[in-house]
């Protein structure tokens, strides 16, 4: 077979392609990241929040965006499209058509000056028009990579920007490129398109001014928006009182072509709601839902606060007929309807949560690459190998595939990884560059000679900063030894002059006064390490963003304030210690606890990539939840599919089973585990959580004590087994879920009643079925499920969130009583079968295995992932991962893909000889530290121990554990004998600083 | 304003021209009244000596340091009144011109009472102007005397050898290896009937030898950078770059013959040719013998395909259409070759009045010579058919030798834009399919030979040195003159000329001409040694200039540029002051001089404030 | 009191419409006093900057003169003159003001004929005008003070200068720019501009709310609200303080502290 | 209006040389520098008299440094930090917000304005925030004027 190509092409960067870049890259593969846009970050860059965190969705992605736009191993390819993938999986030839930016991207800086001088505007798309830009520009002031480019349409040539640009990097004739690129396998991650609103003429987008998109209006809220984040009412500026949401604009709607569902508008709805509600207090917002679909994790309770603190009205099962303008106060008085009572409500502004429609290039990409698309559009994948598309070697991740969250959309993105990594893993580390450095200088015991580099960056900083005044007050500091300016510090060239320098004036500390460390801190750390010095020997003075641009109007006082900056760097760069990042070994195997679907799937992808992997599970079998699950998903029993999977692990060389086994004791840390089971300790660099979760047991509703009461995994038997004779079925929604005691959602029990519904119906057309709900949750393309029970005669029932339905057995006949909210009555049924939607509870095991592992549970006491939306599958604590109904209740094709995901993330650990540790960690100084302990509750990731001092038993002392320091110094500050020290910000090179800056300058 | 000002007013009646409408006294007295006026008074004629050494004197006494003249129009008088303010020791900048002349007394003789009041108001503005008028200082810049030739044609050498006669150093660069140009391929040219080659040979040899030409041949000027006087320029001769620096340019380029490819059968019958084709064959003795020959005119010029007529095709067709008619020299060739016909003596007498008309109009030809040209006409063997839609046989010699050729029956074919000869073969003989608009019928004409007509066209690289020059191209790529009337052999940037077929088709005399002119108009700055441009030039505050470099499109003199620090620069001795690149700028960045904002504003203002006290 | 006298300041470029107003004193043609002129040495050097001031200092009528198209003693000159008038006539009607108070006319150095009867003319038609009402309308001194900082704007001024070689010589890529639409993207380009100078003008001293401004602008409040976006991302124009529901904004008086 | 044109108008400084106070600003590297740094790329005009500290995490910002910062003379000290649950390292914020709240308790016992420390969250994306919080806190330096200890030297 033509031996394997080690990268991977990733089509689309958005969230989904920039977290498969970064895992591929981590894993020692080669990546080309193929963006349409000028620059990456896809829907997610333009949010103003994120759910159910309520994080500020750019200051979470753009360390993301920084870390993929540097990393060695990833080729950023912006503004291209694909054209063609010839060859076999393993070894494909994929065409690229590289539109022009008419800018050089080498040479631009991203400085803006051209943007600044540009004549000509046209309406901005990263803001939704509702604000202007200029023909050369930037998406936004975050953009990675930082350079600008020219919209044709709207550039009228003049030729001003190429005259203003200090790099000469405006080329108008830059002609487009075709590129060639050979990989092993592909991923496409080209996102979702909004729906077009205007297609919903009764809502009058486009026609009347204060009804909005969702975008739109997460536009509003930004700070970096059109009104800097207050929100206004488009007509006339002024604050709204009242805001509505419709829901479903675009989702659920045969008539537009979109009959399912597209999973996130309720939550985003929600959470719009709840920051527009803090931006300007005494709004009062009202969404309007057919169903409220809040089934992830977190996200019921993100709900209930919305309702009962943040006071966010919710319509529900409600239908908005039409939308109309009061044409003097362009008031908006929406129509709606609840069961059969209209009514109608003025609101100040309406925002329409609009749904996903495919991605617009999904057609063109299937037509040239080959793989089918479903019947809605999406990338068409199976239940069983969601990540898989219908052409070999090219996979899917992310809204491509079918309308999900975020925290979905990271995790299979992680997972798309697993597969396509499975593909080519003989051909892993052939394509990736090693950086070879220089021998490093010893300077331990030298006089400080440090040099300073003050940057003109073009005019940015020298058109306010009297930078030529700035060198010469750097040279009057004690230990400057050199001191010289440059035009553009960070240019290549100027990275040669440093080095010269260094060598030619023997320094041994370098300061470069330019711009903010957040980014180039590592590009000078690296050019100062290429000259042989230790990269730690380094500090910045931000002359630019915190000076230059923010005291335009004072330029003597910005001249004064850089003098000061330099002198406080040059304080602390005198007692600059070089500091060594400490190698770890790592065991190249993982242990996955939990022999479920989730844990089989992980189990595999690792040891398709030719990894050990030990699996550890409870009881005496394989398989886990799935025994229990008769029904089939597409044309196979996931039963089957079981049997597949049990099939492969047995096979497999590098999977050992360990069954009827639990994990005792939990010691080591990334990279150095050591697992005590009943079979003896097990040596992994990772460790997989796939414990999985129950069926609740009800005792509610004669469960246990009337054999006519069943759950529904016991009704799916029945179905089997034709064993089902009832003529009257009623079934009762969020039984164990949704109420006081457990108030998460459990996810899945809308969508299986629903198919069980269906089932009853086709088996015997006559039984008559009933659904007692609060809100139908068939999210995505389940929604079909929905509309067919409908069709079928299934009649649903909403019940009032606070007053469940309630049961009596009357002379051997069950009676089933519920306040219909729709008829504003109660309905009473005889059921001969009543059906529990029972949700799913949490191991009680996770407790003691979570306390094993050190890691947190959520307060529903599933276990707690690092971050909800972009660490979906790690743990806090580093090396141990998550996956399956152990996270929160999930689908089978839900579960697999995080499996798949929990590997890939697993692998970026066990695929590396050694781990390097940060520079910049706590050190004890073990003379003064008497063991008092007032550290070791403080660090968030355990990273502290209080052990013995080896040297004199009786006294203790704490020990820093250099693996798991994240370096942030909260024990040093806490320490109260400064026994502690955070390396590269000592307590003295702190003085050192707070002295200098007010220190009165020359 | 430097120091306070001390503004002198002095009204002029001009006779009555002045006086006889405006009540001068008062307007004196008005003056007085003028905040920073320390002086006014009147003269009959302020232009007259006495005038002017009243103006001399008072400077003196009162120390005044600007000068109001209240007169005629500064645009025959003004350098008078500043020439006397210098005699003074007053810069002549700080001086301002009121005319209530010729736009006031003499357009408002019916209203005394407002045209007093409108001169005052007049004069008003015009102290308020001078008050912030600063005193500038003419720079001089030297000129280097040596000048550079681009093109080694007739046009280019008469120009060389004219700057060359008057002592200039010229450096001629001609870009084939040898010099003359299109000339080289001319047979007989027309007056003295001479060999192309013999004129051209006495010229060459002049340049050849001159002590004040450096040649360079198979060479090119491939950059020029500077201003009138101070020019850098490299010459690539054969791969060497060699540095010069020069007072002056001569662009004397030249233009090549157009290809008819397509027409009339070229290149489809070999016995199609192109008049150059033809001129080099009968030059090089190698005319096959014919018994009929046509001539077709506007081959691709008059909007076939160029737009323009190309001046000299027609007097070319003449001449040799009169030559082959004589069978001047045999050019045809002979069956007894060797056998050399001088001249065939005429069969019969030319009618009288013919003769006389023609003599009449030899004009400046003595009667004898006259005489003398019938007798060498020889009998025309050959049949000549000249197909034409106009002979532009302009002037005197050209005309007559149209009559010439008319008696030695070359038949003259008229043929329309729409209905074109078209030409196709029979055997070995070409075919001319044309509309004879008497006969009013189609009719055939069987050739051996046709010559097609065809235009001069602009040399392709005319545009690489309109881009190093700066200087534009005009219609169809030749060059574009500053004026074409007043200033025909100069460019819009001083100290750049241009001359012969490059700015348009010309004979050689018109090339020669155009050529000598075009030296003896390079020659004024050489001769002067230095240009002392007005100091009424713009100025760049290179703070607030960002460099965006939209004056440096707009300014037609090409007087801008960027310097080290990326903003613009003016170069003060190409900036004519016009002003268009500080009303332009975006930034604004550019101050005029002596024209600024403020001196223009203040100036009007001063007529408003009058309106609301 | 005697009829209205308009007073008119008249520009005359050096080279033709100065020797043609000489022509015509020479030739005794009689015309009216109401006319005070400028000499400059082009018609180019006027730029609209100068010609609003002096509208919005109260001339009853600018008349600016230059030598016919082809004719310029600097060749391109008076093309750009007639670009720049374009320019300033669209700020003028923006103001309010009636737009013939502004007139450009060739006159050649022997057309001294036609410059008496057009300076007679032009008094005839702003005597029937009436006085400049600047002094006593000042909404409408704010208009002109607005306009006149538009005209200095950097925006208008570099599309206004290279109008004329997009059309004639073609753009950065080779292309010839056709001229409807640039003057399409002048037209709205000084629209923007104008209002947005006239929106930091009003709220200059005293904050003002999106309703106030679309008031004077004479537009609907979501094209005002455009403006005021545009100004805020400039940096130009902060939110002062929320009144009630309405949002009121300030000038930021450029200055650090 | 371009920036140096306007500064020529008033660029002879107020007439003496009036009182400006000098404040120490902390900023965590992950929220409230990255804060700072979008004001300056959307050129958000600020006064000048504030050095910014960078740490990893507020909860690096010892009582320590306020209080010597303090006895230097500085007149006002801002910590920034990021917004509760924002936290680069988790919970750093939480603890922050529990010193400084102790430490201004220590200074007004020690009769030392508690108000010349304030403590404000500013995320990554809150440039306006920031300048926000140094005009106002530059503000309310000045109406408490200088650093009592300053006069005491």
């Amino acid at each position: 077979m033509a031996d394997k190509v080690g990268a991977v092409m990733v089509v689309g960067a958005g969230i989904s392609g920039v977290q498969t870049a970064l895992d591929l890259a981590d894993s020692g593969f080669k990546v080309y990241l193929v963006e349409k846009k000028a620059s990456i970050g896809g829907t997610m860059a333009q949010l103003d929040k994120t759910f159910p965190t309520n994080d500020c969705s750019m200051c979470i992605m753009a360390p993301k965006l920084v870390a993929v736009g540097r990393h060695q191993n990833v080729e950023l390819i912006t503004g291209a499209e694909v054209e063609l993938i010839q060859g076999l999986p393993g070894d494909f030839t994929v065409t690229l058509k590289k539109n022009t930016l008419r800018v050089n991207e080498e040479k631009c800086t991203g400085c803006g000056e051209c943007a600044i001088s540009c004549p000509v505007e046209t309406l901005d798309e990263y803001n939704q028009g509702m604000k202007k830009r200029k023909a050369i520009f930037v998406a936004y002031p975050q953009a990675v990579p930082l350079v600008f480019s020219i919209d044709k349409e709207t550039c009228i040539g003049c030729g001003i920007c190429a005259q203003e640009c200090i790099a000469k990097a405006v080329e108008y004739e830059r002609k487009d490129q075709a590129l060639e690129v050979q990989v092993g396998a592909v991923i496409l991650s080209p996102g979702f398109e909004e729906f077009d609103a205007r297609l919903k003429k009764e809502y009058g987008y486009g026609e009347f001014k204060n009804v909005v998109t969702s975008i739109e209006f997460e536009r509003m809220l930004s700070a970096t928006g059109p009104f800097f984040g207050t929100v206004m009412r488009p007509s006339d500026g002024d604050i709204p009182r009242k805001v509505a949401f419709i829901q479903c604009v675009g989702s659920r709607d045969e008539k537009v072509g979109n009959p399912y569902c597209s999973s996130v508008c309720c939550m985003y709805a929600i959470k719009e709601a709840i920051i527009a509600g803090e931006h300007s207090p005494g709004l009062k917002p009202s969404i309007f839902f057919m169903d409220v679909r809040a089934f992830g994790k977190e996200f019921e309770d993100y709900r209930a606060r919305a309702e009962n603190e943040y006071g966010v009205k919710m319509y529900r099962g409600s239908r908005v007929a039409s939308v109309e303008e009061d044409p003097e106060t362009k008031n908006l008085s929406l129509r709606y309807s609840i069961g059969d009572e209209t009514n109608t409500e003025e609101f100040d502004l309406v925002v329409l949560s609009v749904g996903m429609r495919p991605a617009e290039d999904g057609e063109r990409l299937s037509k040239k690459l080959g793989f089918k698309l479903n019947k809605y559009g999406f990338c068409e994948t199976d239940v069983y190998s969601p990540l898989n598309t219908s052409r070999p070697g090219i996979f899917v991740s992310g809204s491509f595939a079918a309308p999900k969250d975020i925290p979905t959309t990271v995790a299979e993105a992680s997972g798309a990884v697993a597969k396509a990594a499975a593909l080519i893993s003989e051909a892993r580390n052939t394509q990736v560059t090693v950086k070879e450095f220089v021998p490093e200088i010893d300077v331990v015991g030298q006089e400080p000679r440090i040099g300073v580099f003050v940057c003109h960056c073009g005019i940015n900083i020298g058109g306010t900063v009297n930078v030529p005044s700035v060198v010469e007050y750097a040279k009057t500091l004690q230990g400057v030894v050199y001191a010289g300016e440059n035009i553009f510090s960070c240019s290549s060239d100027t990275q040669e002059k440093v080095k010269e320098k260094i060598k030619e004036h023997s320094l041994n500390r370098v300061v470069v006064a330019s711009c903010t460390p957040r980014t180039h801190e590592p590009l000078f750390q690296n050019t100062i390490r290429e000259a042989g010095l230790n990269p730690y020997l380094f500090e910045m003075a931000n002359i630019r963003d915190q000076c230059s641009w923010i005291h335009m109007h004072e330029p003597e006082k910005a001249t004064k304030k850089s003098k000061d900056l330099v002198r406080m760097a040059v304080a602390k760069a005198r007692l600059l210690e070089p500091l060594k990042k400490s190698k770890l070994g790592v065991l190249h195997s993982a242990v996955v606890i939990g022999g479920g679907l989730a844990g089989m799937t992980a189990a595999l992808d690792i040891a398709d990539q030719g990894y050990p992997v030990h699996l550890i599970e409870k009881e005496k079998y394989l398989g886990g939840n799935l025994i229990k699950i008769h029904h089939k998903e597409g044309d196979r029993k996931p039963k089957d599919f079981m049997n597949e999977l049990v099939g492969k692990v047995r096979d497999s060389k590098n999977i050992t089973v360990h069954l009827d086994s639990e994990v005792k004791e939990v010691g080591g840390f990334v990279g150095n585990f050591k697992v005590k089971t009943p079979d003896g300790e097990i040596d992994a660099g990772a460790i997989i959580v796939a414990t999985g979760a129950n069926e609740y047991k009800p005792s509610e509703y004669l469960y246990g004590q009337d054999k006519r009461v069943v759950t529904q995994l016991e009704l799916e038997q029945q179905l089997d087994e034709k064993t089902l004779k009832a003529k009257q079925v009623v079934m009762i929604q969020c039984v164990g879920s949704r109420n006081e005691k457990t108030p998460y959602c459990s996810r899945i029990c809308c969508s299986n009643a629903v198919k069980n519904a269906i089932d009853i119906k086709k088996a015997s057309p006559t039984t008559g079925v009933y659904i007692l709900h609060k809100d139908i949750r068939t999210y995505g393309f389940r929604e079909d499920l929905y509309r067919e029970a409908g069709d079928l005669g299934v009649s649903f029932l909403r019940f009032p969130e606070g007053t469940m339905p309630t049961i009596e057995n009357k002379a051997g006949q069950l009676e089933v009583t519920a306040f219909d909210t729709v008829l504003k009555e109660d309905v009473m049924i005889r059921p001969d079968l009543l059906v529990l939607s029972a949700g799913i509870t949490p191991n009680e095991g996770n407790e003691e295995l979570a306390k094993m592992l050190k890691v947190p549970l959520s307060k529903d006491k599933f276990f707690l992932e690092a971050h909800m939306k972009l660490r979906p599958v790690d743990f806090a604590t580093e090396g141990i991962f998550l996956a399956g109904a152990a996270h929160w209740p999930k689908f089978i094709d839900e579960t697999i893909a995080q499996a798949s995901g929990a590997a890939t993330r697993a692998i970026t650990i066990i695929c590396k000889d050694f781990l390097e540790t940060e520079g910049i960690i706590a050190a004890v100084n073990e003379m003064v530290c008497n063991g008092c302990g007032v550290c070791e509750p403080v660090c968030e990731y355990k990273a502290i121990t209080i052990v013995k001092d080896p040297s004199n038993p009786d006294k203790l002392k704490a020990m820093v554990n250099e693996g798991l320091c994240k370096g942030c110094g909260t024990c040093v500050a806490a320490c109260p004998s400064a026994a502690m020290e955070q390396k590269g910000f000592k307590d003295q090179q702190m003085y050192a600083i707070i002295d200098a800056a007010l220190q009165e300058g020359k | 304003m430097s120091e306070d000002a001390r503004v002198g007013v002095f009204v002029c009646h001009c006779g009555t021209n002045i006086g006889g409408c405006v009540d001068v006294p008062k307007v004196v007295e008005y003056a007085k009244t003028l905040p920073h006026v320390v002086f006014a008074t009147s003269n009959l004629y302020t232009c007259a000596e006495d005038g002017l050494s009243s103006i001399r004197d008072s400077i003196k006494e009162n120390n005044l340091n600007r000068v109001v003249v209240a007169a005629c129009t500064p645009r025959t008088h003004a350098p008078l009144f500043q020439s006397t303010c210098e005699e003074a020791g007053l810069n002549k900048y700080l001086f301002t011109f009121v005319n209530i002349r010729e736009q006031c007394s003499w357009v408002h003789m019916k209203e005394k009472d407002s045209a007093t009041e409108k001169a005052k108001e007049l004069i008003k503005m015009g102290v308020a102007r001078v008050e912030l008028l600063e005193p500038q200082e003419e720079v001089q810049i030297e000129v280097i005397p040596s000048a550079v030739v681009i093109g080694g044609g007739v046009a280019g050498m008469a120009a060389a050898i004219s700057l060359a006669d008057q002592g200039f150093p010229v450096r001629l660069v001609e870009r084939e290896k040898e010099l003359g140009g299109f000339v080289r391929n001319l047979g007989y040219i027309w007056q003295e009937r001479r060999e192309a080659v013999g004129a051209l040979s006495s010229m060459i040899r002049r340049v050849k030898n001159h002590r004040n030409i450096n040649l360079y041949l198979d060479s090119e000027v491939v950059a020029a950078e500077g201003f009138i006087g101070n020019y850098e320029i490299v010459i690539d001769t054969h791969g060497e770059q060699k540095k010069d620096k020069v007072g002056v340019i001569v662009v004397a380029t030249g233009a090549l013959e157009y290809i008819p490819e397509g027409l009339y059968g070229y290149e489809q019958y070999d016995n199609v040719i192109t008049l150059t084709e033809f001129e080099i064959l009968a030059k090089n003795k190698k005319l096959p013998k014919l018994s009929s020959l046509a001539f077709i005119q506007c081959v691709g010029s008059r909007g076939q395909d160029k737009s323009y007529c190309s001046r000299i095709c027609c007097n070319v067709t003449l001449k040799n259409a009169m030559n082959l008619a004589d069978n001047w020299k045999n050019m045809l060739g002979l069956e007894e070759a060797g056998k050399v016909v001088e001249s065939i003596p005429v069969e019969k007498a030319i009618p009288a009045e013919i003769a006389e008309r023609r003599r009449g109009r030899m004009g400046r030809r003595d009667r004898e010579a006259g005489e003398k040209d019938e007798a060498e006409v020889a009998p025309t063997r050959l049949d000549i058919a000249v197909f034409n839609r106009d002979i532009m046989s302009y002037g005197i010699e050209h005309e007559l030798t149209y009559n010439k050729t008319k008696e030695k029956k070359v038949r003259f074919i008229r043929y329309t834009p729409q209905n074109r000869p078209k030409v196709s073969h029979e055997g070995d003989k070409l075919v001319i399919d044309y509309w004879h608009d008497t006969m009013q019928m189609q009719m055939k004409m069987m050739v051996d030979m046709i010559v097609l007509a065809t235009p001069l066209v602009a040399q392709p690289d005319a545009k690489e040195i309109s881009r190093m020059l700066k200087v534009p191209l005009g219609q169809e790529g030749f060059f574009l003159e500053a004026h074409v009337k007043l200033r025909p052999v100069d460019f819009a940037t001083d100290g750049i000329y241009v001359c012969g077929t490059c700015k348009g088709p010309a004979d050689i005399p018109e090339a020669v001409a155009q050529g000598m002119a075009a030296a003896s108009r390079a020659a004024i700055p050489l001769a002067r040694g230095y240009v002392q441009p007005e100091s009424l030039v713009a100025f760049v505050d290179s703070d607030v200039c960002s460099g965006c470099g939209t004056c440096i499109e707009i300014c037609p003199y090409n007087a801008i540029r960027k310097n080290a620090e990326g903003v613009a620069e003016i170069t003060v001795a190409a900036c004519k002051g016009c002003g268009n690149c500080g009303a332009s700028c975006p930034k604004n960045a550019i101050i005029m001089n002596h024209y600024t904002d403020n001196q223009i504003l203040a100036e009007a203002r001063a007529a408003l404030q009058a309106v609301n006290g | 009191m005697s009829e209205f006298e308009p007073k008119i300041i008249i520009f005359l470029c050096n080279w033709c419409s100065y020797a043609g107003a000489d022509l015509a004193g020479v030739s005794r043609y009689q015309y009216p006093t109401n006319a005070r002129t400028v000499r400059v040495m082009c018609s180019t050097r006027v730029s609209p900057q100068i010609v609003l001031e002096l509208l919005k200092d109260g001339a009853d009528g600018v008349m600016v003169t230059g030598c016919h198209p082809g004719d310029c003693h600097y060749i391109n000159g008076n093309y750009y003159t007639e670009r720049r008038m374009e320019m300033a006539h669209r700020l003028l009607k923006l103001t309010g003001l009636e737009s013939q108070r502004l007139r450009l006319d060739w006159v050649s150095a022997s057309e001294g004929e036609k410059y008496a009867g057009v300076v007679t003319d032009f008094v005839k038609e702003l005597k029937g005008l009436g006085p400049n009402p600047v002094h006593k309308d000042a909404k409408l001194a704010s208009r002109l003070k607005a306009a006149v900082d538009a005209s200095k704007n950097f925006r208008l001024k570099v599309l206004s200068s290279k109008e004329i070689n997009l059309i004639s010589k073609g753009n950065a890529y080779g292309e010839k720019i056709n001229q409807q639409s640039v003057e399409g993207i002048m037209e709205q380009a000084t629209e923007d501009e104008f209002k947005a100078s006239l929106i930091l003008q009003l709220t200059n001293k005293k904050s003002q709310s999106v309703k106030e401004l679309a008031k004077e602008l004479g537009e609907p409040t979501d094209r005002t609200i455009e403006h005021v976006v545009s100004l805020r991302s400039r940096n130009l124009l902060a939110l002062d303080h929320i009144d009630g529901a309405t949002p009121k904004y300030k000038a930021i008086v450029t200055g650090g502290a | 209006m371009t920036s140096t044109q306007v500064h020529a108008e008033e660029a002879e400084p107020a007439a003496e040389e009036e009182w400006q106070p000098k404040i120490v600003t902390f900023c965590c590297n992950w929220c409230s520098y990255a804060g700072a740094d979008l004001a300056g790329v959307s050129r958000l005009q600020m006064p000048t008299n504030f050095r910014v500290i960078r740490t990893m995490c507020s909860a690096r910002v010892d009582p320590e440094f306020v209080l010597r910062a303090f006895a230097n003379g500085a007149d006002g000290v801002l910590v920034l930090g990021c917004h509760p649950a924002d936290c680069h390292y988790i919970g750093g914020n939480y603890r922050t917000r529990r010193r400084i709240a102790l430490l201004r308790v220590l200074l007004e016992q020690y009769g030392f304005n508690p108000d010349r420390l304030k403590l404000e969250w500013v995320s990554a994306s809150e440039g306006a925030k920031f300048q926000k919080t140094i005009k106002e806190f530059n503000e309310l330096i000045k109406e408490l004027g200088p650093n009592p200890i300053n006069d005491e030297e």
